[in-house]
Order: structure tokens, then C-alpha cells, then sequence
């Protein structure tokens, strides 16, 4: 129990935290914690298969993409 | 009334129809009572075809739907690439080589590349049996597209472990994608439904020929039929999509 | 009962997709196999069967009852049914799109195998829409049908066209969650995603709050992806962004996309008389707002692409009110107005093409150098505002009848007002183009009007033209198959 | 201690979506505004999951000797509801999807704009 809501927790205050950076790359990153935390919400409700893929593309492929338009672009926001 | 009033009235309407949507939305989900649904009979029917039912649901009873989803990535893809250099004028992805810029140090080029074959071996194990164990097409060729991406970053764009260029990813893809759609057809044609499970013969009425079950099915204990090599086209989707998507975006000038 | 090509109308263009991607750059190739697969695009919606197809052969079967689901039968699988409302159409979506595609091959220089793909997958999205009985196959697919407009208005290559994009796809995200989050409360609550089973498990249970927030999340993405009210400014920013024949495919797929997700509501949601009230009332501010921002352009490709808007408006006041009449004079206005709207894009597009702009500030005085091009567009802009013998005249005519006979008199004057402001939007843009006395469009480069208008726009105009008068002077073949389509439709409700 | 996980699950889903339209709607920032609309996708995902999460089930995946032993109708009793989850997946990659060129599409106006803020790139058509 106290798991699953330690981990909604981490889910809501990361969005947020996500979204007051100003440091874009940051933000990212943290978008990237976020969407770990999914996928073991996902895992914690039954749901195998899907968590396997919220982990991949949740924490590493979108965030990835995420922090290659912010090279090409720019760190801080104006 | 100026421009910047009305910018002010519209975030003042937008704030409170976002209130509103808020109370009915949350009202909505805290008072939710979940029937099992139709979930019910897959999970009855489902063991009878392979042990994953989310694979089964996946590829078979709406396998459909996932054609449709494998499309929108490709649509994706498709739109990044008009996005940087194809077009209507013809002309083609322009994409910069980012090796220049970064030599990786010796850290990164001795642990990089075994990581990248074992991220690739596991990426294969989940694709194969996805119909057993938790995983499938998506997993498996999304896995392996975390691998591209560590050796673009890594090697950069040019010398990179796959060393693939844009036209032959597309090309990937677009066999991955025909893989799907012609075992569709397949099940069209034998037995006239599209996407008819062939090598499973879940609906034996239907005077699919033997030789055509023979062929299409997965030799493996459990009665899949088609679910496996729908599940490696969809990988070989997945994965050549995301790779593109990731040159695409590295190669893009930072002018 | 079960006809093999229906699958096919979806699939084909699909494949073609693929090739034509992977023929890009070799321009031959893209331009032979681009027109023969629009050939068999036109081809099978008219030689398939009226019917149902069930994919992966799952048959319906009696209920368990640990499913808790309150209806003897249940269908498994995804369902596609196909009768004469898709026949039409998907036919009339065929035939606007192989005029795009035709005139892609025969106006550029070289062709493009990536623009045709996008092409081909709208086609498939739209196709897709209409016939699905299954209301997350509509939703899929209502996605790709998203990016895919969004790459063919980015395919142009210009600021103003990304800008538009990200517009489309930033609304098109939410659009399709809201969507995704009302089919999730059906699911939960009904557990089933067949539209069938689900209208029959939702007759006399529409009071909960879960089905009021379902057909509000609904109706938001019914209002984005037919651009009604509070979408209409993304809908016209996105037609004005795209050349000529794309933003011609571009509103008839918003039409014809209208009509489908609308028929899905209503039987969805018919006994739902709220729900009513407030696409009436969306459709008529559409209508509005889309007729009167017309009138204060100072550019004619944005005057059209918000008279566009507008007349969507008029097609969702009729489908609606939720009477027989209504629906099917709807639907019959929306192929008459998808089918004038294009002959007045291609026209607009063909000045823009000529005299690089469309702003009326610069343009003037064309009559003398286009007389062809003059004679078509008024006929275009007569179709458009219901003027007699064309096209849109009947099916207005009919829409009105409707609302008085529903009850809602009000609403017949809106519709003959909405109408005027369009007629007076478009003969401003016609007066300004065409007859004011104007030295300015030759300073900003010769236009070569009469030059610079290809065989097949102009093939194009004339038989869109025709069409138009066609279906004016004989409306009853076509609306009395429609009156039945919406008899069948309201007798389920 | 004893919570309600659904329950919560859906509030945390609905909160998703709500911060991620607020996102949307009131943000400045491009790469916000996309973070946004994938957090809307999130909360709706979330909604899926936790419909289709069964209290005290299994995960849908029959074991072999469960699938010997014959018990199907227990297996189809005890796991969870398995649509849902098939639903999800096929959002996710959509939503990746979107996102992909959403990204695209920002970086070709950062050329152009040499900025991020959508104040400043819908500057001169936001009449």
C-alpha cells in the first residue's frame, strides 16, 4: 500500500517540479523521473507489459528526444 | 477593445472552463464502478491461443488496432522527415554528421559498445517471446532503439555501432510495416477476414488450407499462429521508427 | 454478408503508402504508381458490398454473466460496416483526392513520394472513421488522420504552415486525450468498445455523471476534429497554410470526418436531449463566428478558409437536431458544400499561384486577364451560398424545412442569415479580385493568369462545376438514399 | 494502513491531466507546452490502468501449469482486466508518436524565431 502511494507521490510532484524549471534540461531529466514512476505504478497494478514499455520509452526514449531538441535549441528558458 | 485585453479575457475563460472540466473530470473518476467487460472473455478464450493475454489482445482479437498504431509512428516518421528536408519539391533528409564535434573518451568507447550488444540481445529476447513472458514487438524494438541512441550519443551519427543511414532505416520500416499488412492479407485471402489468426485456426469452419496453418504456424509449444512474426514486423517497426526519428533530430542543424 | 474488399479500402491505401514513401526521389515511379493506386482507390468503394467485416473472423457471442455486461450478445471483434452513407463517402473523399493527386503529378516538377504517402494515409484515417463500428479503431485512427493533415500543410516548407501544424497538433493531443478519456469511462463502466453494444448498453442509462463527462470529452474532440466553435480560428489557420489541394482535401475530410464521429454520438447518445441543446448551440456559434470573421478578412485565402469553418457549422446544426430530415439534409449538405468548397479553393489557389498573393490590397482588376478563371469562381461562390440552381440550394432549402419542422424556427433564420454574410463574404472577395480597378497586381510581378492555368485544374474546375449544377438540377437520387440512411439511424436511437 | 490504491490512482490520473492542460494552456514555453500535452496522455494511461487493476488478481498471464491443470475459468477470474492494458499500449506509442513531431516542429521555428516562447513566434498573426 504505502508503496503505491509513495510512488503516485513522486509521480504528481515531479510533473509539477518538471514544469516550474527553468532550466529546460532539467526538466527533462526530471520528466524522465516521472516517467519511471509510472511504469512501477504500472507494474504495482498488474500490468506487465506495460510497464516494460512505459520504462523504455517513458524514461529513456522520450526524454532522450526531449533533451536533443533542447541541444539543438536552447537551455534556459526566456 | 485592444489586443491585450483580449489575450487577458481569453486566459481568464480558459482558467475557468480548465476549473470546470477539473470538478466534472475528478467527480467522474472518484464515483467509477469497473465492470470486467468484455475482458472477461478474452481472458477466458485468450489462454487457448498464447499464455500473454495482453499479446493475444494485442495482435489478434485487435490486432487491427494495432496496424493503426503502428501507422501513426510511421505518420511520424514520415512528418519528421518532411520536417527536415524532404517536401513537396522532392529533395531528401539532410542530416549532419555529430561525430565531429565530440571525441568519447576511452571510458565510454570500452563499456559503450558491449552495452549496446546486450541491450540489443535482450531487445531480441523480449521481441521472440513476447507471446510467453511480458513483452512483445513494441518492448523488444523500442529496447533496441534505447541501444541506437546510446551509440549515437556515444559515437556519434556517422561511425556509430549500426552505422545506418536514414534510407535504409526507412526502408526497415517500411518492410516491418509490409510484414503486418501481408500477413493480414494473408488471413484476407484464406480465409476471407482480415487478419484472421491462420497459423492459430481458432475458427476451424472457416476452410483455411491445412498447408497454409502448417506454414504460418510458430513451431513452439503454445498454439500462436501468426502472433510471433506479427510481433517481429512490429519490432522491426518500432525500433527502425524510433531510430529514425532519433537521426532525424540529432543530424538537425543548430544554426 | 461478408464482403472481402471492405478491409481493402483501409489497407490499400496503406500499402501505398509504404511503396510511395519508399519510391521517394525517383520520380517516374512515384507519378505511374501514384495515379494507378488512386484508380483502385476510386474503384473499390464501389464494387465492394454492402456489409459487415468482423477482423480476425471473431463472431458475436452470448454473454457470460461474469462479465457483468446487461446484453445477451457481444461482439468481439473490431467491425467495420459498410453501407451506402460510407460508400458515398468514401467515394466522394476518393474523388477529391485523386484531383490532389493529379494535380501534384502534373503541376510540380518533380513529385513527391513522401506528400503522396501523407495523401494516402489521410485516406486510409478517413476511410477508416467512417466505417468503424469500434470506437477505439475510430480513435486510432482519428490520430493518424491528425499528424497526417498536420505533414501535408508542413510539406509545404513554410513558417506560416509549422506554425499552423503545431497549433493542430498541440489542440490535436489534447483533442485525442479527451477522446481517449471518454472512451476509457465507457469502457469502465459498460465494458464493451463496440458502438452497437455500447448505444444498446447505454439506452435509458445516460444520467450518471460518468456519461455526462464521457459525452462532454466526446463532443470536445467531435468539436476539434470538425473544427466547430472553439477550434474554428486552428481549422481555418490550417486550410489558409496549405496549398490549393491540399486545403480542397483538407475540408472535405474535415466534412465528410464531421458527419461520421456526429452519427457515432447520436448513436451513442441519442435519448441525450442536454446533449443536443449544445451542439446545436456550438454549431450555430460556428456558423457565426466562421461567416462573420469572413467578412472582416483582407486576404481571400483566410476569408475562405473561415467561410469553410462556417458552413461546417451549418452541417453540425442539422446533425444535431437528431430528426430524420435534419441528418440527412446534413449530410447532403456537407457532400454539396465539400464539393463547391473545393472548386473556390482550387480557384482562390490558382490566383495565388498566379499573382503570389491573395491580399486584397494587391490584387484587382483580373477579370480582363482571367475571364475563365472569373466565370468559374462566381459559380463556385454561388454554389457555396445556396444560390438556385446549384448544389447547396437544395440541401440548405432542406436543412431549413428541417429546423422548422423540428420545432426550431429561430434556427431556420440563422441558417438564411449565416448564408447571406457567407454570399456577401464572397462576392467582397470576388469584387476585389476580379472587378476592382487595380494597377497593383502588376507591379508585384506578372501574373499570367490565363498562362498559368494547367489542364487538369482546370479539368478539375469544370467538373467540380458541373457536379455542383448536377446535383442542383437532380437532388433526389442522392438525398432520398440519404433520408433513408437517417430513417435506419434514428429508428436505432 | 489501509488506502484505497484505485481510488487514489484515479485521483492522481485526473491531477495529470489536469496539470497538464494547465500546462497547455497558461505556459509559455514550447518544450512545456509539449511536456504538457504528454502529461494529458499520462493521466488518461493511468485512467486505463487502474481500470483495469484488480484488487488481489494476478497478471494476465496464464502459467503453464495452471494452463495444464485445466482451471482457465479460475485464471479468467482472478487476472486482471486485460483490454485496458492492450489500450494503453497502444496510446503510449501514439503519444510518443505525437510527440516526435511536435519536437521536429520546434526545433524548425527555433530556426527561424531563435526562440522558444510561443508569445514570440505567434506574435504577429495573435490578433
Amino acid at each position: 500500500m504505502i508503496i503505491e502511494i509513495a510512488i503516485l507521490f513522486v509521480i504528481v510532484a515531479s510533473s509539477i517540479l518538471a514544469l516550474v524549471q527553468r532550466d529546460l534540461m532539467r526538466a527533462v531529466i526530471i520528466i524522465g523521473f516521472q516517467g519511471l514512476g509510472l511504469a512501477l505504478l504500472y507494474q504495482r497494478l498488474l500490468a506487465a507489459d506495460v510497464a516494460i514499455t512505459q520504462a523504455i520509452l517513458g524514461s529513456a526514449l522520450i526524454p532522450g528526444l526531449m533533451a536533443i531538441t533542447v541541444l539543438k535549441t536552447r537551455r534556459y528558458q526566456e | 477593445m485592444n489586443t491585450k485585453d483580449i489575450y487577458e479575457m481569453r486566459t481568464v475563460v480558459a482558467a475557468v472552463f480548465l476549473g470546470i472540466f477539473s470538478i466534472f473530470v475528478l467527480k467522474a473518476l472518484t464515483s467509477f464502478e469497473i465492470i470486467p467487460g468484455v475482458s472477461y472473455v478474452y481472458n477466458l478464450q485468450g489462454p487457448s491461443i498464447a499464455p500473454n493475454m495482453i499479446t493475444v489482445i494485442l495482435f489478434d482479437w485487435r490486432g487491427y488496432d494495432t496496424l493503426g498504431e503502428a501507422f501513426i509512428l510511421i505518420t511520424a516518421v514520415f512528418t519528421t522527415g518532411i520536417l527536415f528536408g524532404r517536401g513537396v519539391l522532392g529533395g531528401d533528409v539532410k542530416v549532419r554528421d555529430t561525430a565531429a564535434t565530440r571525441q568519447p573518451s576511452v571510458v565510454q568507447k570500452v563499456f559503450a559498445a558491449p552495452l549496446v550488444f546486450i541491450i540489443v540481445a535482450f531487445g531480441i529476447v523480449i521481441t521472440l517471446g513476447g507471446h510467453i513472458t511480458p513483452g512483445g514487438g513494441f518492448q523488444g524494438g523500442s529496447v533496441i532503439a534505447t541501444a541506437f541512441f546510446l551509440s549515437v550519443v556515444v559515437f556519434g551519427l556517422r561511425k556509430n555501432v549500426f552505422s545506418l543511414s536514414h534510407r535504409s532505416l526507412e526502408t526497415f520500416e517500411g518492410v516491418g510495416a509490409l510484414i503486418y499488412l501481408c500477413l493480414g492479407l494473408a488471413g484476407l485471402g484464406l480465409s476471407g477476414y482480415y487478419l484472421y489468426n491462420v497459423g492459430a485456426d481458432f475458427y476451424p469452419g472457416l476452410g483455411v488450407a491445412q498447408w497454409a496453418v502448417n506454414l504460418l504456424s510458430y513451431p513452439d509449444a503454445t498454439n500462436a499462429g501468426i502472433i510471433p512474426y506479427l510481433n517481429i514486423g512490429i519490432a522491426l517497426k518500432v525500433l527502425s521508427g524510433f531510430c529514425t526519428i532519433i537521426t532525424v533530430l540529432m543530424g538537425a542543424e543548430k544554426k | 454478408m461478408n464482403s472481402e474488399l471492405i478491409p481493402l479500402m483501409v489497407v490499400f491505401p496503406l500499402i501505398s503508402a509504404i511503396l510511395l514513401n519508399l519510391m521517394h526521389g525517383k520520380d517516374r515511379a512515384v507519378r505511374v504508381y501514384g495515379t494507378l493506386a488512386m484508380v483502385v482507390v476510386i474503384a473499390v468503394p464501389l464494387l465492394a458490398v454492402y456489409g459487415n467485416h468482423l477482423f480476425g473472423a471473431h463472431p458475436a457471442i452470448d454473454t457470460p454473466a461474469e462479465t457483468g455486461i446487461a446484453l445477451g450478445r457481444i461482439n468481439l471483434a473490431i467491425e467495420y460496416s459498410f453501407g451506402f452513407l460510407q460508400r458515398a463517402l468514401i467515394f466522394l473523399l476518393a474523388a477529391i483526392a485523386t484531383f490532389a493527386v493529379l494535380s501534384h503529378t502534373s503541376n510540380e516538377k518533380r513529385a513527391s513520394g513522401v506528400y503522396l504517402s501523407m495523401v494516402m494515409l489521410s485516406i486510409a484515417a478517413v476511410s477508416a472513421v467512417v466505417m468503424a463500428n469500434d470506437i477505439f479503431n475510430m480513435f486510432v485512427f482519428l490520430e493518424i488522420l491528425t499528424i497526417s493533415q498536420a505533414a501535408m500543410v508542413v510539406a509545404k516548407g513554410d513558417i506560416g504552415g509549422y506554425k499552423a501544424a503545431l497549433k493542430y497538433l498541440i489542440f490535436g493531443g489534447v483533442a485525442g486525450g479527451a477522446i481517449l478519456l471518454g472512451i476509457a469511462l465507457l469502457l469502465g463502466t459498460f465494458g464493451v468498445l463496440n458502438i452497437t453494444d455500447l448505444g444498446n448498453a447505454l439506452s435509458g442509462n445516460t444520467k450518471s455523471p460518468i456519461v455526462l463527462t464521457a459525452v462532454g470529452l466526446l463532443v470536445i474532440g467531435w468539436l476539434f476534429e470538425s473544427g466547430l466553435f472553439p477550434f474554428h480560428t486552428i481549422k481555418s489557420h490550417i486550410y489558409s497554410s496549405a496549398k490549393a489541394d491540399v486545403a480542397a482535401l483538407l475540408q472535405t475530410e474535415t466534412k465528410i470526418v464531421l458527419v461520421a464521429i456526429a452519427i457515432i454520438l447520436l448513436r451513442l447518445f441519442g435519448g441525450l436531449s442536454n446533449m443536443s441543446a449544445v451542439m446545436v448551440g456550438l454549431s450555430v456559434i460556428t456558423l457565426a463566428f466562421g461567416s462573420v470573421m469572413a467578412l472582416v478578412q483582407t486576404d481571400f485565402r483566410r476569408l475562405l478558409a473561415f467561410a469553410a469553418v462556417g458552413q461546417a457549422g451549418l452541417v453540425g446544426i442539422g446533425l444535431s437536431l437528431g430528426t430524420p430530415d435534419g441528418i440527412a439534409a446534413s449530410i447532403f449538405h456537407a457532400v454539396n458544400d465539400a464539393l463547391a468548397m473545393s472548386l473556390l479553393f482550387v480557384t482562390v489557389f490558382v490566383i495565388y499561384e498566379g499573382a503570389k498573393t491573395t491580399e486584397f490590397s494587391r490584387l484587382g482588376g483580373l477579370l480582363t486577364k482571367a475571364p475563365r478563371l472569373a466565370f468559374l469562381q462566381i459559380i463556385g461562390i454561388m454554389a457555396v451560398s445556396g444560390v438556385p440552381p446549384f448544389n447547396a440550394y437544395q440541401s440548405e432549402y432542406r436543412l431549413i424545412g428541417a429546423a422548422f419542422q423540428a420545432g426550431y424556427p429561430e434556427l431556420g433564420v440563422v441558417i438564411i442569415l449565416g448564408t447571406i454574410v457567407t454570399f456577401v463574404a464572397l462576392m467582397k472577395g470576388f469584387f476585389l479580385t476580379f472587378l476592382k480597378e487595380s494597377t497593383a497586381v502588376a507591379a508585384i510581378g506578372r501574373p499570367q493568369l490565363s498562362n498559368a492555368l494547367p489542364l487538369v485544374t482546370f479539368a478539375t474546375m469544370v467538373i467540380l462545376a458541373l457536379v455542383c449544377l448536377g446535383i442542383g438540377l437532380h437532388p433526389g437520387p442522392l438525398y432520398d438514399r440519404f433520408a433513408d440512411v437517417a430513417i435506419t439511424l434514428t429508428m436505432g436511437v | 494502513m489501509n488506502v484505497d490504491v484505485q481510488l487514489w490512482s484515479f485521483v492522481v490520473a485526473g491531477l495529470l491531466v489536469i496539470i497538464g492542460l494547465y500546462a497547455i494552456a497558461f505556459m509559455d514555453n514550447l518544450v512545456k507546452k509539449i511536456i504538457g500535452v504528454m502529461l494529458v496522455g499520462d493521466g488518461v494511461n493511468l485512467v486505463l490502468i487502474t481500470e483495469g487493476f484488480k484488487p488481489g488478481g494476478i497478471v494476465p498471464i496464464i502459467s503453464e501449469k495452471l494452463f495444464s491443470s485445466g482451471a482457465v475459468g479460475d485464471f479468467a477470474n482472478d487476472a486482471a482486466y486485460s483490454l485496458p492494458f492492450a489500450l494503453v499500449l497502444t496510446n503510449i506509442v501514439i503519444g510518443a508518436s505525437t510527440l516526435a513531431v511536435l519536437l521536429g516542429i520546434s526545433i524548425k521555428l527555433y530556426q527561424h524565431y531563435r526562440s522558444l516562447s510561443v508569445a514570440h513566434i505567434f506574435q504577429e498573426d495573435d490578433a
